[in-house]
């Protein structure tokens, strides 16, 4: 009964954006079919791979910066009382701060190249990664820290046998979101410096009243980020398979 | 602490920006002028007043909707087994890449940031509202209907009573992804608000006017969050 | 960085604040990109019609180009300021035509004195705007007559005045950029530098006036009256620039006048006297598409293209009986 | 016990028996219920014991409507069950108490529910609140009383609708021992003065001599009556030290046999 709905769901979806190509309700809205076969054409011409490749590239190194910088220092937060407190108030600024009101800031320091993109998803990820970090240290279970303590745990065993293995569920759900995060960044970042990867893409289909090409590239975009996200997910439920 | 901690930072940045480190770090004292005369000459005000209507025009059905969507998802199977595959899938999606086909759709106006508000902030509150109603304990329905309670009763007595404190957590988060919607939408058409300031003031190289304006954009964010977090203690007193 | 000013948001309050004449207070919108000087002649001619015709004109800035071929599609304004947009949309059959060419692309190569000619570019750096920027594909449609000729090109996105900056700092040896920074880097550095390529008389447009068919259809007679203030505006702005710069009202107000003289006078030769007339009908408009096929803006054969599917020239036709041809 | 105050209402409505009539149920591919016959006497405490899984709380759900039988009848006095009816109030294993509900607005709730207008709402909780010994708690939230607390507010909360019968799934399982002994005589004092038919599912055999007339073994899925066992015990039993005589001893011991044949 529920994959019927769920494909009922999704003929319905069709069927409306069919309609709305029909009218159309706004100018050279493409049907379906067009944008599937933009989408194919994308692909054969190598055009897609290509921005893929490039959005790839400041998404890995933005975020990973974000994931390589972000949990040691959320674990320092976690561990050095002070150092936490401190950090936790910017934390929460970055974190309520709208980040995509950074980005003209980070275009004008860094210029308009992959740098300022990777930048930009840096700054939309990093908080979150570090945030969840510090959180993971904080919250592990007094009875565990008891435990080891009662016999006579190193600092150093304490640390890699009882507080990394449990913030590591928090760490890795903080990463996964920060990932979502990243790809916003990466997508505004693109949108508002265009001539760089999958933004560009959209950018250019935009601006030649390509529609059909745009919402590939869109389309694209969201498959991309969502196929991305799942693997991480998996990744995850596979590292925490004790919790299960 | 809190207090302590931004006290330092605002001496910091001052002292950074006195050392003239970068042209991209002005002192904070110069921006908060800056921030004063852009209030002054009413920039602010209109740019946040835009920003504000936006928001709301875009917010308030989310949320409406949303929690209506929730109620129905959590409470009636079929219709989660129809949206829930795509509030999962879009919940977690960089919707930003969207505002083009968004751009497409109603043209190139303000309709755009509310829709983009909208798109920010709806999916939170249909998963949240949903959890909560599916987390209503069974036995609370049980009992309203061993009483003869109907349909509308469960929902106005038990569901959505039961699924308040879930409702309130998703509106407090679509609040905060609302703004964040806000800012997007207006930058990725850099037409009204704060965001469109926020482009004009970087393209125009006027640094301290954009610290200003971000730093209102900051004001604006913390103000929703706290007024979100203030009707929700108000609402939900018994947790 | 583009050069951006308020003047657009100041000049649209006044224009609305003026004292209506008892005539019909007829509201137009125009949309426009952002204000450069290159738009000045314009909007000149947009106060011409407001005080001799009583028709007030609401400048909307959208910004970028394609948001105000957007816009003029959907009718969210009855006119625009067309630049490379126009073309494509006009592929996806948008309903609108363009019934006059506001200017000639304001772009120039220039390059140090020792580069004697055309041919002796080849292997040089030359600075460019960005792959799919008009100063680009002019570049690339100029180098198709010359066999041969490679220069090595950088791309400085942030607009002409970087670029001249580039040039006179010897960062490249040749650059393009637009009539304003050419004047700028004569002033800076006389004698130093000289134009090797002049697109300002390369037979395409750069810009043009767009208009909303529904608006053309229902009130021919303002598209009419619109076409000869501007044409007005070009004629005696071109005859002396001291005209634009007089009735500019708020426009640019952060440049001074004597500067401001200077850049208009520097740009007069892109403003045709006759609309672009010449551009929009016959062989230009053939030339002119072959361009916009070239840079990409329209996919080829160039042969199945014909004007009358993106220009209007009736209006235009008829100012010019009304006021002779230059 | 306070001693409640004596104002009892009009005479309570006399309680009504129960008939089950050849019930089945089953739940997809598992059956729960065949072929159950059970007969309920009018005022008589009967309670419903067996192996976890036997379906006794099924059963329980289908006597009170909330649950439909696939096959056979079920009848509550004169009316053939097709729902929740008015004559059953049900007392649930986690108290369903209303967490954003007062006590007095929880005991309320059944009468709300049955559109009684809301002065004589309040007065008939209050006199169901004071019943149980409740009385000054009525501002309280249900987080802030004990397990044996909230309960006493659900069985006021059926107690308010004046019902004939009382259906009571496994009501003291979360309650401590002690505490559970002195309900289970509030309980037997207030069943004796209202007058009610009551029918109890425990899994404590104890509990099931202690409480009850008779008391039905229900066998493992799929549940079916095993037997009857009639508790000769002498009324009140809440008076005299029933637990100690060497009958409750052999009642109990009886029953064990019958259950452990079952396990």
């Amino acid at each position: 009964m529920v994959p019927a709905l769920r494909a009922a769901s999704v003929v319905g979806f069709l069927l409306l954006w069919e309609w709305a190509a029909r009218v159309p309700i706004s100018f050279n809205f493409p049907s379906p079919w067009a944008t599937v076969t933009a989408l194919l054409a994308l692909v054969r011409s190598g055009a897609l791979l290509e921005a893929t490749a490039i959005s790839l590239q400041s998404l890995l190194l933005g975020f990973g910066a974000a994931v390589a910088l972000g949990v040691p220092a959320g674990l320092l937060m976690g561990v050095v009382r002070p150092v936490g407190r401190v950090g936790r108030v910017y934390l929460d600024l970055l974190i309520a701060l709208p980040t995509a009101a950074l980005v003209p800031l980070v275009i004008l320091s860094f210029g308009i190249n992959i740098l300022s993109s990777a930048v930009i998803v840096f700054v939309f990820s990093a908080p979150f990664v570090t945030m969840n970090a510090y959180g993971g240290v904080r919250d592990v279970r007094p009875r565990l820290v008891e435990m080891a303590r009662a016999f006579d745990a190193s600092w150093w065993q304490l640390f890699s046998r009882i507080v990394l293995p449990s913030a590591l569920p928090m760490i890795l759900a903080g990463i996964r979101y920060a990932l979502s995060r990243a790809f916003v960044g990466l997508i505004v970042a693109e949108l508002l410096l265009s001539p760089f990867g999958l933004g560009r893409l959209i950018m250019t289909a935009r601006s030649m009243f390509e529609h059909d090409r745009m919402f590939a590239t869109v389309l694209w975009t969201l498959m991309f980020a969502g196929a991305a996200l799942a693997a991480v997910a998996r990744l995850e439920a596979r590292l925490l398979r004790w919790r299960a | 602490m809190t207090l302590a901690a931004l006290v330092g930072l605002a001496i910091g940045w001052e002292l950074l920006g006195r050392l003239d480190v970068s042209l991209f770090v002005p002192p904070l004292s110069r921006v908060a002028a800056t921030w004063w005369q852009l209030l002054g000459d009413g920039t602010l005000a209109r740019a946040a007043a835009s920003s504000l209507a936006s928001l709301a025009k875009g917010f308030v059905p989310a949320a409406a909707l949303g929690v209506a969507v929730g109620l129905a998802m959590g409470r009636f199977a079929v219709v989660r087994h129809l949206l829930d595959g795509w509030v999962n899938a879009l919940m977690s999606a960089p919707l930003s890449a969207l505002v083009p086909v968004l751009i497409a759709l109603f043209g190139v106006r303000d309709t755009v940031v509310a829709a983009t508000v909208f798109m920010f902030s709806f999916f939170v509150v249909v998963v949240n509202t949903q959890t909560g109603v599916r987390a209503t304990d069974r036995s609370l329905v049980d009992m309203a209907r061993a009483f003869g309670a109907g349909e509308v009763a469960l929902f106005g007595r038990i569901y959505l009573p039961a699924a308040l404190p879930a409702v309130m957590l998703g509106l407090r988060l679509g609040a905060v992804q609302a703004v964040k919607g806000m800012v997007v939408g207006e930058m990725l058409i850099s037409l009204v608000g704060l965001g469109e300031r926020l482009i004009y003031y970087g393209n125009t190289f006027l640094i301290t006017e954009l610290y200003a304006v971000i730093l209102s954009v900051l004001a604006l964010a913390l103000l929703i969050a706290q007024a979100a977090q203030a009707a929700d203690r108000a609402l939900v007193r018994w947790k | 960085m583009r050069t951006i000013s308020t003047a657009l948001a100041l000049l649209t309050l006044l224009l609305c604040a003026t004292p209506l004449r008892a005539v019909a207070a007829e509201e137009l919108t125009l949309l426009a990109t952002v204000t450069r000087v290159v738009n000045l002649p314009m909007l000149v001619g947009l106060r011409l019609l407001e005080r001799e015709d009583g028709i007030t004109v609401r400048v909307k800035d959208l910004r970028s180009p394609e948001s105000v071929m957007l816009a003029v599609i959907e009718g969210q304004g009855q006119v625009g300021t067309g630049f490379a947009p126009f073309y494509p949309a006009i592929e996806k059959n948008a309903p609108v035509r363009g019934v006059m060419e506001l200017s000639r692309p304001e772009f120039v190569v220039m390059a140090k004195k020792e580069i004697a000619n055309v041919k002796a570019l080849h292997g040089v750096r030359l600075a460019s705007h960005s792959p799919k920027a008009t100063t680009q594909s002019l570049l690339e449609f100029y180098l198709k007559s010359q066999p041969g000729v490679r220069p090595n090109v950088v791309f400085i996105p942030e607009g002409s005045p970087a670029r001249a900056e580039a040039l006179l700092r010897g960062a490249v040896d040749a650059a393009a950029f637009d009539l304003t920074a050419a004047q700028v880097v004569e002033e800076r550095a006389p004698g130093k530098f000289h134009i090797l390529i002049d697109f300002t008389d390369q037979p395409v447009s750069s810009s043009s006036l767009v208009v909303n068919n529904d608006f053309a259809r229902t009130r021919p007679e303002v598209v009419q009256k619109l076409v000869r203030r501007l044409l007005q505006s070009y004629r005696e702005g071109a005859r002396d620039p001291k005209f634009w710069v007089r009735e500019r009202g708020d426009a640019l107000k952060e440049v001074d006048d004597a500067r401001l003289e200077r850049q208009l006078r520097a740009l007069v030769k892109i403003f045709d006297l006759n609309g672009g007339l010449a551009r929009m009908t016959g062989p230009g408009a053939a030339e002119n598409l072959a361009f916009q096929v070239a840079t990409g803006n329209l996919t080829g054969p160039t042969s199945k293209w014909r004007p009358e599917q993106f220009f209007d020239t009736a209006p235009l036709e008829a100012v010019l009986k009304d006021i002779g041809k230059r | 016990m306070a001693a409640a105050e004596r104002h009892v209402p009009a005479t309570p409505p006399a309680p009504v028996a129960i008939a089950v009539e050849s019930v089945s149920k089953a739940f997809g591919a598992v059956q729960a219920l065949v072929d159950v016959d059970v007969r309920v006497r009018a005022g008589e405490f009967l309670s419903l014991i067996g192996p976890s899984g036997c379906g006794k709380t099924t059963l329980l759900k289908i006597v009170a409507g909330l649950v439909p039988a696939d096959r056979g009848r079920v009848s509550v006095g004169e009316r053939i069950v097709w729902g929740p009816g008015p004559e059953c109030s049900v007392v649930f294993q986690d108290f369903a108490l209303l967490p954003w509900g007062t006590v007095q607005r929880n005991v309320e709730f059944g009468l709300l529910l049955r559109g009684v207008e809301a002065g004589e709402r309040a007065e008939r909780a209050r006199r169901a609140i004071a019943k149980v010994g409740l009385a000054g708690f009525e501002a309280a939230y249900p987080a802030q009383l004990s397990g044996g607390m909230q309960q006493r507010v659900g069985l006021a909360r059926a107690l308010a609708v004046s019902p004939r019968v009382l259906l009571m799934d496994e009501p003291f399982a979360s309650i401590d021992e002690q505490t559970r002994r002195v309900f289970q005589d509030d309980l037997l004092r207030l069943w004796s003065e209202e007058r009610k038919t009551v029918v109890l599912v425990t899994h404590s055999m104890e509990e099931a001599i202690y409480l009850s007339d008779r008391v039905v073994v229900l066998s493992p899925r799929p549940g079916r009556v095993h037997q009857v066992l009639d508790v000769p015990l002498p009324r009140p039993r809440e008076a005299g030290d029933v637990r100690g005589t060497a009958e409750f001893a052999r009642l109990v011991d009886g029953l064990w046999k019958i259950l452990r044949k079952l396990q």
